[in-house]
């Protein structure tokens, strides 16, 4: 046999599920990012009394695939002021950086690209960051006002926040004792409970801290549309826009996996060792197979038909996949399937649960202002994350000393909740203070 | 031969991504390359077995000094400066002599390599597999043997943030506002 | 396998355009990443000689390079902010006064 | 070449101020207001408003129509209030003539205008709060408003430039079932309101946003000569439906809410407070809407004596006053226009210095400024 023929077969039978799982990563995220856009606006018309995207396809399905398809053949604009190289470059960077940390995150048992990499929240943290690169490159280069303020803005919260989000993510990885992710999950597995039960306060500060890092309301200063525009998205448009925006929503998925992974117990179902509860395992093909049904009942309620046929498609899909879910049940030499595809379905159904919080926010929540953001993570998040830490670590100490769990962990929460209402009280009175003596009377304008 | 090609691929980008960072007029340009050499370098850590280094680079080279950089080239607006960067004739003798100096260290690598038993470089690797778990390995090594220079460390970048913070502090700006 | 000559001739390669941006840029901020290049061939070669050694210490001590980098930049930086608030400007050769 | 706002040489370090353009296109200068900020950071040190483009020259055209012709015109300045612009104008023309609209008219006007108070509050606070950040009251109040251009829909036909009055009363008689449809708007609208006030009203970003910004004290309030919600909410108790009763405002008891530190949050509260104000009007008034003609006695044609007259309302915004001097033609002489956005505009300046960009727009949102009236 040829011999680098041979070569490549080699690689790829060493290689090919961090291949595929590359592969699908590439090519299914940016259609997934498409498609969280359209539910978020979907959700957003629910929660406005309105219906939201209804022309394109029934219920405005096909929206997505629209909207990619008019940003692709929209004219490409740069500034002429700008500086071309840059701006080329840094959507691709914000872009890139999203679908690289994705390699690390693991959807489900088996279904990682850097399977053996032992630092692998690092990973994802580290390369994730490496977006706001895009977002401060690509600021900088459209020279506009606009653009570079809201690279400012972007650049001082990432660098506030991504402080507070890590020592919240360390709080979880001394729980876990590993950086690897799937041993993270593992170590849930053998407390026998989710991490956000262990150290909730960590949970939290990480959940603001995401939503920071990811430029979403009520931080969503870098682009806060009704002040800069568009930040420094504001001279970019057609597919340079779609790649910030796909990065930005990609980055959504990313935070939602660290969370999963690290406070949701990944891909674990609940209660994963409480064994009379096993029959949440086909949980998943049940689930579907309703929602197959349920498109069935509305089909008869359609008005067009096209839409009852639609719904009738909807209904075949969910049955097809229900299909899927439960065969390996019945099917025995498909039976190891079983843990990789429940633990896909259990962790999509948490990182989507996770992105929920983030439109829910967004929809309910005014904007910070930009001093009321930095105070909210130098003075709040940070020292309290700092105090977090302390006390998880003080809470492993008194448990390898003998002292139950539950008692250790439930007195140092006590204890950082505390700290965290003196830090807030602490904080209101100094800001009231501030406030008002910057309220001296200037002389008269004009 | 994967691991030739990754280190071809990496190397190759990382020397070329040097030298833009240098002879690029454009300061940004230069930090854009720069950080494609650190990461292309990272790559190299990676096909070294150094994991932790790798993301400690990714995090702490190009996530924070770059980024470091790059606020501070955009906050000087260097096109002012940049018209009048030329190449100056003793900077080309610098130049030259440096690259004598490097043909000489290059030669030295190079025939230390040719000759058997006469050097350091000829050593074989240890296995890869001494380094695993290379995080555990290293907060072994860190927090052990290498515990006082390791705090150190953390008074030295303590010192560093302090000094930076007032030697960047705007004072005009701290008595109006 | 890659001979460590390999690594040791991609080091100097790096470390050499490293020290031609440092004597032959005149912006200081260029020739501070110039330094950090430097500082990063040397990561090179600790890190390549800790898997020659089978032995961490390499890498350690590339990390306290790492750290040493961060705050040079962080006090570089610092200065360079302060002299351009001065001296608008940050060209190596027009830093000619030793006290402003 | 270019503006020589966008060629500044400054730079985001050292002495030198940044100038931000903001608007004339610009998503929260609500219409086209350009507004150059100089700006130390963040940190507003001064803001130049640029206006005028949106002047159609309301005051010139005037000069050149009858009476009537004139009435919609002035609708089309403060758009979102059009009712209340066109109740001016008829008032102060029914002054200069000496004719009183009619009992059952003057009702109607008056349960008219308190509903377009109502709409053109929930304009203010749907866009307010969108500058701010929240989303979801623009949607609400844009649902409840719709209501209340139903009802005008079905009065004149028109939703947004009305020219619902004529001089000297009123067109057309109120269609059948306008109580109710009053009525039902009304008490609904009580729990609508409650639905902003949870969304805004204790939210702690809200407050921290609005609290202490753009403060305007009564003193400078009426240096600047600010009316209306603005001047009412640095505790200054001046309403013109209660100061100078016009149209039927002297028949029915409310309130005239006032704030305390003229800040931002007072403002909005004082709004809040005075649509349920205007609700409680309403109530009242569709009790009893007496009998009786809707046109005082006032001819086809208009000729007024020569003479002046200014007459002043109090419009959602501030006090919107007409000045019109007649020399006994067809056609006005002069109208002069005071609009309340363009004056209360001129606080902008005192209000944004000192604070951040952030706080710019909600000034500007604040403010309740309408383009169209600014530059008319």
């Amino acid at each position: 046999m040829n011999p680098t023929l041979h070569a490549i077969l080699v690689f790829l039978q060493t290689w090919w599920v961090e291949l595929t799982s590359g592969v699908v990563i590439v090519a299914v995220v940016p259609l997934v990012a498409g498609y969280v856009v359209l539910v978020e606006r979907k959700l957003m018309a629910d929660m406005q009394a309105r219906l939201g995207p209804m022309r394109v396809g029934p219920h405005g399905l096909l929206q997505p695939i629209a909207d990619a398809v008019k940003l692709l053949i929209k004219e490409d604009i740069i500034p002429d002021e700008a500086d071309r190289l840059i701006f080329w470059l840094a959507p691709v960077i914000s872009m890139t950086a999203a679908l690289t940390s994705m390699g690390a995150i693991a959807f489900g048992p088996s279904f990682q690209v850097a399977r053996d990499i032992n630092i692998g929240i690092l990973f994802v943290l580290g390369v994730s960051s490496l977006g706001f690169l895009g977002i401060i490159l690509g600021g900088w280069a459209s020279n506009s006002h606009y653009s570079i303020m809201g690279a400012l803005r972007s650049t001082a919260q990432l660098v506030s926040y991504e402080t507070a989000g890590g020592l919240a993510i360390i709080a979880g990885l001394l729980l876990s004792g590993t950086l690897s992710i799937s041993g993270i999950v593992a170590a849930q597995e053998k407390y026998h409970v989710w991490f956000i039960f262990l150290a909730p306060v960590a949970a939290f500060i990480y959940l603001v801290a995401s939503i920071a890092e990811t430029n979403r309301a009520p931080f969503d200063l870098p682009e806060a549309e009704s002040e800069l525009v568009a930040g420094y998205m504001t001279e970019y448009s057609g597919f340079r826009w779609a790649l910030y925006f796909l990065g930005e929503y990609a980055n959504m998925i990313v935070v939602g996996s660290i969370a999963t992974t690290l406070f949701l117990g990944g891909w674990l179902r609940p209660f994963p060792n409480v064994h009379w509860l096993n029959w949440l395992d086909f949980l998943p093909a049940l689930i579907i197979a309703l929602i197959g049904v349920y498109s069935i009942y509305r089909a008869g309620k359609q008005p067009v038909m096209v839409q009852t046929g639609f719904m009738w498609a909807v209904a075949l899909a969910c049955f097809a996949v229900a299909l899927i879910f439960a065969m390996p049940w019945f099917v025995g030499t498909l039976k190891f399937v079983i843990p990789g595809l429940n633990g896909a379905f259990w962790f999509l159904l948490k990182v989507s649960a996770y992105i929920y919080v983030f439109m829910w926010l967004r929809f309910t929540l005014p904007r910070y202002r930009f001093d009321q953001l930095m105070h909210l993570g130098w003075y709040i998040l940070i020292p309290l994350a700092i105090v977090n830490v302390f006390a998880v670590g003080v809470a492993m100490l008194l448990e390898s000393n003998g002292v139950n769990r539950w008692l250790a962990l439930i007195l140092t929460t006590l204890v950082t909740l505390v700290f965290a209402i003196l830090l807030v009280r602490w904080h209101d009175r100094r800001t009231e203070s501030a406030s008002t003596a910057s309220l001296a009377p200037d002389s008269y304008a004009g | 031969m994967l691991d030739s090609i990754l280190f071809y691929f990496f190397g190759g980008v990382a020397v070329i991504g040097a030298a833009l960072m240098v002879t690029r007029r454009n300061a940004i340009h230069s930090a854009v390359f720069l950080i494609t050499t650190l990461l292309a370098t990272a790559g190299i850590f990676l096909q070294l077995g150094a994991e932790f280094l790798f993301i400690a680079q990714i995090i702490l080279y190009v996530g924070g000094i770059m980024v470091l950089f790059i606020f501070v080239i955009m906050l000087v607006r260097l096109d002012v400066a940049l018209h009048h960067i030329r190449f100056r004739m003793k900077s080309l003798v610098v130049t030259i002599v440096i690259a004598v100096l490097g043909a000489e260290a290059g030669a030295i690598i190079y025939y230390a390599r040719k000759l058997p038993g006469q050097g350091l470089f000829i050593q074989n690797m240890a296995p890869a597999s001494n380094l695993t778990p290379n995080s555990e390995k290293l907060a072994q090594s860190l927090f052990t043997n290498y515990l006082l220079p390791f705090e150190i460390a953390s008074v030295l970048l303590l010192v560093a943030m302090v000094g930076a913070v007032v030697m960047a502090k705007n004072k005009k700006r701290t008595e109006d506002s | 396998m890659m001979s460590p000559a390999h690594y040791l001739f991609l080091s100097l390669a790096l470390f050499l355009i490293g020290c031609v941006g440092v004597v032959t840029r005149r912006n200081v901020i260029v020739v501070l990443m110039s330094i950090e290049l430097i500082l990063n061939a040397v990561n090179i070669n600790l890190v390549l000689f800790s898997r020659i050694f089978g032995d961490a210490a390499g890498q350690v001590f590339a990390l306290f390079i790492i750290a040493d980098a961060a705050a040079e930049a962080a006090v570089g930086l610092g200065i360079i902010i302060a002299f351009f608030r001065n001296r608008e400007t940050v060209l190596a050769d027009e830093m000619d006064l030793l006290k402003w | 070449m270019q503006d020589d706002a966008l060629q500044d040489n400054s730079t985001l370090l050292g002495a030198d101020e940044l100038i931000l353009n903001m608007g004339p296109q610009h998503p929260s200068t609500h219409g086209v207001l350009r507004v150059k900020l100089k700006l130390d950071g963040e940190r507003v040190r001064g803001t130049e408003c640029v206006i005028g483009y949106l002047h159609r020259g309301v005051e010139k055209i005037a000069e050149n129509r009858t009476y009537q012709q004139v009435a919609p015109y002035v609708d089309r300045m403060d758009y979102v209030a059009a009712i209340s612009n066109g109740l001016g104008y008829c008032e102060a023309v029914e002054k200069l003539l000496n004719v009183e609209a009619p009992p059952r008219a003057r009702v109607i006007r008056t349960i008219l205008t308190e509903l377009q108070r109502i709409a053109s509050h929930l304009v203010w606070l749907g866009t307010h709060a969108l500058d701010i950040g929240a989303l979801t009251p623009l949607f609400y109040c844009m649902r409840e408003r719709e209501e209340i251009l139903k009802i005008f829909e079905k009065y004149c036909g028109a939703r947004l430039t009305t020219h619902a009055f004529r001089i000297g009363g009123l067109q057309y008689e109120a269609y059948d079932g306008f109580e109710k449809e009053v009525e039902r708007f009304c008490l609904d609208f009580e729990r609508r309101i409650q639905e902003y006030v949870d969304l805004l009203t204790g939210n702690s970003i809200w407050i921290g946003r609005t609290r202490n910004v753009g403060v305007l004290n009564a003193a400078d309030c009426i240096a600047l000569g600010a009316s209306g919600p603005i001047l009412r909410a640095a505790g200054v108790k001046w309403d013109l439906r209660k100061a100078q009763p016009y149209a039927a405002y002297d028949q029915y008891k409310f309130e005239i809410p006032v704030g305390t530190n003229g800040d931002t949050y007072d403002r909005y509260m004082v709004r809040i407070e005075e649509m349920r104000q205007s609700r409680l009007i309403c109530l009242q008034a569709i009790e009893k809407i007496p009998e009786g003609a809707i046109m005082g006695k006032v001819g086809k044609v208009i000729k007024p004596p020569a003479g002046e007259v200014y007459h002043s309302i109090e419009a959602p915004k501030g006090i919107l006053g007409y000045y019109i001097v007649s020399d006994a033609s067809t056609q006005p002489y002069r109208v002069r226009i005071r609009p309340p956005s363009f004056i209360n505009l001129q606080a902008l300046d005192k209000m944004v210095r000192g604070h951040l960009v952030a706080d710019v727009v909600a000034i500007i949102g604040t403010l309740d400024i309408v383009l169209g009236e600014v530059d008319r």
